[in-house]
């Protein structure tokens, strides 16, 4: 490891953050007591380090002290810790003797009003870094190969487009579908509302294209059983369910477009106890004709109601807490046509939600169509009962504070987005974690929609959230560039803080492979005793694994023990200031 | 066949033309990155905190910042403008009007002495007036990339920042330069503009000093900004302590001509009022609506956090008038509950306007510099909501951000990712 | 009502967009469906910042919900100035005074007038102007101090006319 | 010299018809020439209006009818009267079958509707016709320190497109008229809302407390008058400051824009008929 057992010659650098950080803890006494710590031979403060200048400043530093390790107090290293492994990798230092303190959202965010002891705790956690750093090794840059195809799951809207694009870019793509039809649930709409398209006059052309592309292997009635590998290089196990063949396939990259389902709302207004009750799925699902007529009796529907955010916006209720986005304009676009042929049509209403491009005139058009829109009371929800197959509802308008009650011949509920059932089977799959509304979690919510935690593993369409299917093709258009500029590249580069096993201390007990989170540890076989060993790309550098062994055989590269504990001791034993200086 | 331009052109260094510039860059293909104003970064650059994880919208937009300036395949081309368009997708020739920045970009360091030594105060549009810059200046902090540019108009050529530049960066006589690209294909993300919502005399914006609106805000309360983060009232410097959020402001308002949904209003007003809240946990924060539009990903239950947690108070009913008490300032919004049919008189220190999304100033000639179509709104016209969300009408030209309409950033940022994939198959097929 | 009939279903008042359709059909009343009750309407409307009773925009939305009895047999259509400050301000464009003149009309189609508006009516319908008892010899003077025509000259014969042909024997059904 | 029928309404000549008055001589002094409409019928405004619209627009088409007939643009200076004709005007300009309609009932009396004529209110005239240059030039002893609050009368600027006279939630023809003679116009809350007069047979108290609200709305940035360009919003202004709920505050003159014009172009109270204001405007107006 060379590089990093020479002399340690530290820079410390404050950052201001504007007045994030300045504005609480006093930056300039930071920079001070750092000065004076052993091994620092340069501490300064500055407004922005992430900025330009700050960079700059960095390097410079580097270049006039031929400093061998730095150190930012900043904020938190999850946004700027690639940012300054840059810079110092650009100075010409190794990316791992760089370490980061979180002045930011450990110390100024937290302690506003205590500014003394915040500048202290500062301190503290400064010390603490610099002797870290000093003990910091250099570790190599690995790099990975990426296979130059993609695994889709998913034959949806989304996932039909991402491998439409991905191949037409001139790249493979392996399509999974785990029922016997591509399409998924656009193809089963006879109307996709909000539009004037059929499901069927959408997704036709996009199957037609799919099916002839010769980059594109489809695999229906299949499921992938078994996934591993890492970025660049994922090992598939996919399962025909008809056949129950397995077959095994590698593959670069994988774009997760499981989609949705909608929510069957058994114990939300009495549906399932007439079949005049249904879904605004089940109605978009129903053959069209000239006259909507009663599933119950084959009679022309004349009144009907809707019922907006049904298993949606629940506060409590886990799974229906979130808004399902695409229902209020479907809803509109829905009673505005059939009030053509429909006498009286009713929504029930929370808020109305049609934000999209045009959906405001959905909104309108259905009004101007005598649709009534009746606000109901947010904690007291529309009464439906059923007598003798006949249907009544109640509720209160809030708008006019009057009871109302009505006997529709049929009640269409627009309920939740909810993900498909085997949602949780998916996640463990490929290492996805879901939010509050089922769906599979982004890298990042803002910035990074369509990238996961899991390395070559996108998401797109109603697998991240409920959207209505046109948002579901502009998601499923970028997580295929995602999947295309790995695979353009050709090659990765991994994380090299990952845990490394000892063999020699090994003692076989299979802790490790059980305490991992990602099944990155597996036996060798080809040892005897057979011992643990680290595939590195699948390792997320949790440290679960070292922390489990029972025989300390497994070392955390960059978070060694005598890292930790260095710091632990510099908390305890401040060094003496005499001590510091150069 | 032969192989044709193999770069690309994206207009607008916002957060959608940053991504889809990044995208196409990723895949090994030249990537010029045309912006007007001095920085990229766009509008989300000027944003405090952004919806609903309250991350700070400087600190995770930085990184895309560097990604793109150090980006071997992409060459930032900033203080520019799109002129005459020629060719066809696989061939377009482009012609950039690359503005006079009387600064050296190969030589500026970014130092700031120049900054430090001049003389001039002028009001800062990035702090939307409400702070001050130097006539040769940074647009913020971490402008990208991070190069001086003279503010000419209001430059009295006193030469200080000339001697003062150690590099000599700094040239008074720089002139406006042409040049032309080939380009495969061309991205649109030029994004949006607020609605001017003076169109409004009686919400009393630009006659009451307390009525502001939602950019001002966020300026108010970040911490780089011109108070250094601390809320307070432009008239009497006091911090307010009760607050209102006016919503749908020049949106869904179809006698001013905007009667489209704004689409973000609703979430930044909630974000704000949160901030507000956080600011000083003991001020009154309301905000006044007619229909709370939070649609998007974790977006409701931010919404249901705000009301239960942070004790935001939401009343359901458009804003008729703002009134002003002259000697205080202090202000007073009229409104009906009509929840609960009572007409409300409600006091405030402060009121904060959102004014809606529109298209940016130049995007007609932009459209018909491209010859593609515009909505009656005056966003770009797509081709189809399903087979080409991202696709105009002239091949080899795409769009996306706020370009085609209103947006919020994840939207725009996967916006940007499909466009530089439409983008890509062109480039990749030598404009087939 | 009683607070039995306010819950319980039978009693309760049934939707239907006939009304709307109705007031739709009157010059004026054409714009009725665009209102989405934001509220702007009240917020603006100055006899609602003074009283309870009168909110324009819960009038519409009654309308809506057609309640035709209620409606048309309440004064409420009656208290809009049409001062239409809430015309100018409504953002889904609702000409509401110009709304609530059409269910006057059909108000007044079936015998319901406050009798303020039923006896100015009759007054201009046979004087052709509405003042001519209010004309006492004191304003005449006054007219004369200041140089101007005491005879006003006005017409009553055109509105006789109009009342024989649009006012069937002279009330407003 | 530009000339105009005056339709002087219903309202103006009984109850203020110093308005009458001076809206003669301050026109005539800067040039336009007025002739009074005789023979003429209510305009329907509010009452017909309510109750039939085909009744309605025949009374208001046949004012304008007689207008053609002597080929004359119409004055209005009632904001009722001004807001009716040129509502039905443009309902008759747009509605062929109602044209009909009423021309068949004009007929008889030889009168037909063709929409020649302009209908223009007061303000119009001032803008359009003369102008706030000539306005100026024609001040001979400019007023001094007085506060003036501007009350423009709802039916004479709203709807905006329909009436074209100014900006509805912002209107400046009144305020830059007070400026013009030397006057400081004072912005007040509330400037467009309606004074209440036309709730008066509704409901008088809440008619009066709408007024009231204005006056102390207008009280409140300390105006020494009122101008006011309609007679009903005139005689309401001035009459809630009397009677009961009227409070024992100072009352505050209400003047219309002519007469408060007048004096500053030098024409004499007495033309102006001043002295019938029930609450004497002589200590603004003599401020010079």
């Amino acid at each position: 490891m060379s590089g990093s057992e020479e002399e340690p010659r530290i820079g410390v650098f404050v950052c201001h953050c504007g007045h994030n950080i300045a504005g609480t803890v006093n930056v300039e006494e930071v920079a001070q007591m750092a000065s004076k710590l052993p091994g620092v031979v340069f501490a300064t403060d500055e407004m922005f380090m992430c900025s330009d200048a700050g960079q700059v400043l960095i390097k410079d530093k580097i270049a006039e002290h031929n400093l061998n390790r730095v150190v930012v107090a900043s904020c938190s290293p999850r946004m700027h810790e690639p940012t300054f492994r840059r810079v110092v990798e650009e100075a010409g230092l190794n990316r791992y003797l760089f370490d980061q303190v979180n002045l930011r959202e450990h110390v100024s965010w937290c302690h506003m009003r205590e500014p003394e002891k915040a500048t202290e705790k500062a301190k503290d956690l400064v010390r603490m870094s610099v002797a870290r750093a000093a003990k910091l090794q250099n570790l190599p840059v690995k790099k990975v190969s990426v296979l130059p195809t993609t695994m889709v799951v998913g034959g949806g809207i989304a996932g039909l487009r991402a491998s439409l694009d991905i191949a037409e870019r001139g790249f493979d793509v392996l399509l999974i579908e785990k029922t016997s039809k591509l399409g998924g649930n656009v193809a089963k709409w006879t109307h996709l509302f909000p539009t004037d398209e059929s499901g069927a006059d959408i997704i036709k052309p996009l199957i037609r294209d799919v099916k002839k592309h010769n980059r594109i292997t489809i695999l229906t009635d299949s499921k992938v059983s078994e996934f591993d590998g890492y970025i660049g290089n994922f090992g598939v196990t996919v399962k025909n369910l008809k056949t129950q063949k397995e077959q095994r396939y590698e593959v670069g990259t994988v774009i997760v477009t499981t989609g949705f389902e909608p929510f069957k709302p058994f114990g939300y207004y009495s549906y399932g106890e007439s079949p005049d009750i249904l879904t605004l799925a089940e109605l978009q699902e129903l053959t069209p004709s000239e006259q909507l007529l009663k599933p119950s009796d084959g009679k022309p529907v004349k009144k009907m109601v809707f019922i907006g955010c049904v298993g949606s916006r629940l506060p409590g209720v886990k799974g229906h807490e979130h808004c399902s986005r695409h229902c209020c304009s479907a809803t509109a676009k829905a009673a505005a046509d059939l009030r053509d042929s429909v006498e009286e049509v009713l929504v029930l209403y929370q808020d109305i939600r049609t934000y999209g491009k045009g959906h405001e005139e959905f909104h309108r058009m259905a009004r101007q169509k005598h649709v009534i829109y009746s606000k109901f009371p947010q904690n007291e929800f529309p009464q439906v009962t059923v007598k003798k197959g006949k249907l009544t509802i109640t509720w209160r308008d809030v708008l006019a504070a009057e009871d109302l009650s009505f006997e529709p011949d049929i009640i269409v509920l627009a309920t939740a987005m909810i993900p498909p059932e085997d949602v949780e089977e998916t996640s463990h799959l490929f290492s996805l974690t879901r939010s509050g509304d089922g769906f599979f979690n982004p890298e990042h919510i803002k910035l990074a929609p369509l990238t996961t935690h899991t390395a070559g593993v996108m998401i797109a369409g109603a697998a991240q959230a409920a959207k209505n299917a046109s948002e579901a093709v502009i998601d499923a258009s970028g997580a295929a560039a995602k999947a295309v500029g790995l695979m353009a590249q050709g090659e990765v580069e991994i994380e090299s803080t990952v845990s490394h096993v000892i063999p020699e201390l090994c003692s076989s007990c299979h802790t490790c492979l059980t305490a991992c989170p990602y099944t990155a540890i597996s036996m060798d076989e080809t040892k005897d005793p057979p011992v643990a060993f680290v595939t590195e790309a699948k390792c997320h550098g949790c440290g679960t694994c070292a922390a489990a062994c029972p025989s300390s055989a497994i070392v955390m590269y960059h978070s060694t023990d005598d890292q930790i504990l260095t710091m632990v001791e510099a908390f305890l034993c401040p060094a003496p200031e005499a001590q510091g200086g150069s | 066949m032969t192989k044709k331009a193999s770069s690309a052109l994206v207009v607008g260094g916002g957060v959608a033309g940053m991504q889809a510039a990044l995208d196409i860059a990723n895949q090994g293909f030249k990537v010029y990155l045309v912006e007007r104003s001095p920085s990229i970064g766009g509008r989300m650059a000027m944003l405090d905190k952004t919806f609903p994880t309250l991350d700070c919208s400087a600190c995770i937009l930085t990184p895309k910042l560097s990604e793109v300036s150090r980006h071997p395949n992409i060459q930032l081309m900033t203080l520019s403008e799109v002129g005459s368009v020629t060719g066809s997708a696989g061939d377009f020739k482009v012609k950039i009007r690359r503005k006079a920045r009387y600064v050296r970009e190969d030589l500026c360091s970014g130092c700031g002495d120049c900054e430090a030594n001049c003389p001039v105060e002028v009001a800062n549009e990035f702090d939307q007036g409400i702070g001050f810059r130097k006539a040769i200046y940074a647009l913020f902090p971490q402008a990208t990339p991070h190069i001086y540019t003279v503010d000419k108009e209001n430059c009295t050529d006193c030469g200080r920042c000339v001697k003062v530049c150690e590099r000599n960066a700094i040239d008074m006589n720089m002139k406006d330069k042409f040049v032309t690209l080939d380009v495969g294909t061309i991205i649109v993300a030029t994004g949006f503009e607020l609605f001017d919502i003076t169109q409004y005399p009686r919400l009393g914006y630009g006659q009451y000093p307390n009525v502001i609106h939602a950019m001002e805000f966020e300026r108010l309360i970040n911490a780089a900004g011109p108070t250094h983060g601390h809320l307070v009232r432009l008239s009497d410097g006091k911090k307010p302590k009760s607050i209102g959020f006016i919503q749908c402001v020049g949106a869904r308002d179809v006698q001013k001509g905007v009667p489209y949904c704004s689409r973000v209003c609703c979430m930044y007003s909630i974000k704000n009022a949160v901030m507000a809240l956080e600011h000083d946990p003991q001020a009154e924060v309301w905000v006044y609506y007619a229909d709370i539009r939070a649609f998007g990903k974790g977006f409701e239950e931010f919404y249901e956090m705000a009301k239960s947690r942070f004790g935001v108070r939401f009343v359901r009913g458009r804003v008729a008038e703002v009134m002003e008490g002259k000697a205080s300032h202090d202000l007073v919004v009229k409104v009906e509950d009509t929840v609960t049919s009572k007409v409300r008189l409600i006091e405030h220190d402060l009121v904060v306007i959102s004014p809606g999304v529109i298209p940016s100033s130049g995007m007609d000639t932009m459209a018909k510099k491209l010859g593609i179509d515009q909505t009656d709104d005056g966003y770009i016209e797509i081709s189809h909501s399903f087979f080409g969300p991202t696709v105009t009408k002239i091949p080899g030209v795409f769009v996306c951000g706020c370009a085609d309409g209103p947006k919020d950033i994840p939207d725009s940022v996967s916006a940007g990712s499909a466009a530089a994939m439409k983008a890509t198959i062109i480039l990749s097929s030598g404009g087939k | 009502m009683t607070d039995q009939t306010k819950t319980e279903s039978p009693i309760n008042h049934a939707p239907s967009s006939g009304f709307a359709k109705e007031i739709e059909q009157e010059p004026g009343g054409e714009g009725i469906m665009k209102c989405i009750q934001c509220g702007m309407c009240t917020a603006s409307c100055m006899v609602a910042s003074m009283t309870e009773r009168y909110r324009p925009r819960k009038l519409i939305q009654k309308i809506l919900l057609g309640k035709r009895e209620e409606v048309l047999t309440s004064e409420l259509p009656w208290l809009c100035m049409t001062c239409k400050l809430c015309e100018e301000r409504c953002q889904e464009d609702v000409d509401l005074s110009q709304i609530f003149t059409a269910v006057r009309e059909i108000a007044a189609r079936e015998g319901y007038v406050p009798p303020v508006f039923q006896n100015t009516i009759e007054k201009v319908l046979e004087d052709g102007w509405m003042l001519n008892d209010a004309y006492t010899d004191f304003e005449e003077d006054d007219r004369s101090d200041l140089g101007l025509d005491p005879d006003l000259g006005w017409n009553n014969e055109f509105t006789k006319k109009i009342k024989k042909r649009y006012f069937k024997g002279g009330d407003a059904k | 010299m530009k000339e105009f029928i005056l339709y002087t309404g219903c309202t103006t000549p009984v109850r203020l018809p110093a308005y009458e008055r001076a809206v003669e001589v301050v026109l005539e002094k800067l040039g336009v020439k007025l002739t009074t409409m005789k023979d003429a019928n209510c305009c329907g405004a509010q009452y017909i209006e309510s109750v039939n619209h085909v009744a309605y627009s025949a009374m208001s088409g046949r004012i304008l009818a007689i207008a053609e007939s002597m080929d004359m643009d119409i004055l209005a200076i009632c904001g009722a009267c001004s807001g009716s004709l040129k509502h039905v005007k443009h309902e008759l300009d747009n509605n062929k079958e109602l044209r009909n309609e009423v021309n068949d009932i004009l007929e008889e009396e030889g009168l037909k509707y063709t929409g020649t004529v302009e209908v223009k209110h007061l303000l119009q005239i001032f803008r359009e016709d003369i102008g706030y240059d000539a306005i100026k030039s024609a001040v001979v002893n400019p007023y001094k320190d007085v506060r003036l609050a501007a009350h423009y009368g709802c039916h004479v600027t709203r709807p905006e497109e329909i009436v074209h006279v100014d900006d509805a939630e912002n209107p400046t023809i009144i305020d830059r008229i007070i400026e013009a003679v030397g006057g400081i116009p004072v912005d007040y809350t509330g400037k467009t809302r309606c004074c209440g007069g036309p709730l008066l047979a509704m409901d008088e108290e809440v008619a009066n407390a709408i007024g009231r609200d204005k006056i102390e709305n207008i009280r409140a940035e300390n105006a020494d008058g009122i101008v006011t360009a309609c007679v009903f919003c005139d005689i309401q202004l001035t009459q809630v400051q009397f009677g009961e709920g009227s409070n024992d505050k100072p009352k505050i003159p209400v003047i219309t824009l002519p007469q408060f014009l007048g004096p500053a172009i030098g024409i004499d109270f007495n033309s102006l008929g001043i002295h019938l204001n029930k609450i004497s405007p002589e200590a603004i107006l003599e401020a010079h």
